[in-house]
């Protein structure tokens, strides 16, 4: 299982926050998890589509589509940082 | 280094006081303070919404002032950023940095301010009269931020 | 504008929320406060004297200000700078700028303080364990200033 | 004449922070005037001959050697500045 958080206006569309998802036996980085998501439909497919401005953490630290995700990580989704 | 995140004001005068208490090898403090601003993208704002990732956003900017501190030498930085609910004219964020002399000082406070413009995992969202909506990042703090990688 | 000589020590928090009261245009305010350090050029140092020149001071800086807003979209711009006795830890000078936007204050502030350095008049006298000696004006305080002639 | 002021380690030099000074026909800028303060000798002609490091105002104007100075000028003499 893994952790997958989401922020912001995401976290708005999408509906929730935070989820626990069991990790299929292919998916092994974060491009794998995000074509997950996309695979639900409605909202994941229109938010989390290929060139939507989505961001991503692994383990709280800024990651890429080839970052490796592994049981027991905390994926985070989220739009571009807004701060400061 | 301190790193705080809080829904509460700030008084830059006390903390950066307490950020050179008792090191006289301090000649120069050099800080920022972000505010909020009642024009943004053309429309007006009544009041916003901060909302930011707990665990990574003190880490992120841990990182930042890591990186700031292995480029100039700076004796301390402090950075605290509000969270929650802020009206215009309220001060959002502080980075403040000592240093022996000023053009480090300056140098890693505009650095540590541009980085986590980009990589701070925090969002806004304002209240306008025509509802709220969530800030979009802009192209100008990826600009400011991607030419650190080219100064010294 | 504000310019001020003063013996008396200041609040950096009290000073910029002046500087930037009743105006909700304001979004960043980047400040840089000197300091006197116990040590300058090896010798220690127990107290310090510094000098001016009534009247040009106020002046300089005044004109260092006007051309940092001829070259910077600032706000408004708050220079306190002490003369008198001061002792290592004592805050001697203060500059903040405002802004609707930061890159443009922390240039206006770096600005500004690197050209007071070149041309206000003051002199800092100091005093040491060896006895009193006058602070000699370092090449890399003409080097600061003169680097702002060629860049934005 | 005109008022010249003297600060820091000059004033110390030479003993004076101010003088009133009575411009002779022949000066008419700043390093005439440097040169006439010279030909005092002593302390005068050490702190201020060329090569020293001494700056000038001209009515509370940064100036240069030749900078013009004439009747009712406040005039000042003094080293590279180290405030801030």
């Amino acid at each position: 299982m893994i952790t997958v958080l989401y922020f912001a206006r995401l976290r708005e569309a999408l509906g929730t926050g935070s989820e626990r998802i069991a990790l299929p036996q292919n998916v092994h980085d974060l491009e794998g998890l995000r074509a997950l998501l996309i695979e639900r439909g409605g909202a994941w497919k229109q938010e989390l589509a290929p060139g939507k401005p989505v961001r991503a953490a692994v383990n709280q630290a800024m990651a890429q589509d080839d970052t490796r995700v592994a049981d027991g990580d905390e994926v985070a989704f989220f739009p571009p940082v807004t701060g400061g | 280094m301190t790193v705080r995140i809080q829904t509460a004001d700030f008084d830059a005068s006390a903390e950066i006081a307490a950020l050179r208490r008792g090191n006289p090898k301090v000649g120069a403090v050099a800080s920022f303070i972000g505010v909020v601003r009642d024009v943004n993208d053309g429309g007006t704002v009544a009041e916003m919404t901060l909302e930011h990732y707990p665990g990574m956003t003190e880490k992120a900017i841990e990182e930042i002032i890591d990186q700031a501190r292995s480029r100039w030498n700076v004796l301390d930085v402090l950075v605290i950023h509000r969270v929650g609910q802020l009206k215009p004219m309220d001060q959002i964020v502080l980075v403040a940095v000592t240093g022996a002399h000023r053009g480090d000082a300056f140098a890693a406070c505009e650095f540590i301010m541009d980085y986590l413009k980009t990589r701070a995992p925090f969002w806004k969202k304002e209240q306008t009269p025509q509802g709220t909506r969530w800030v979009e990042a802009r192209v100008s703090d990826d600009i400011a931020a991607e030419r650190w990688r080219f100064k010294g």
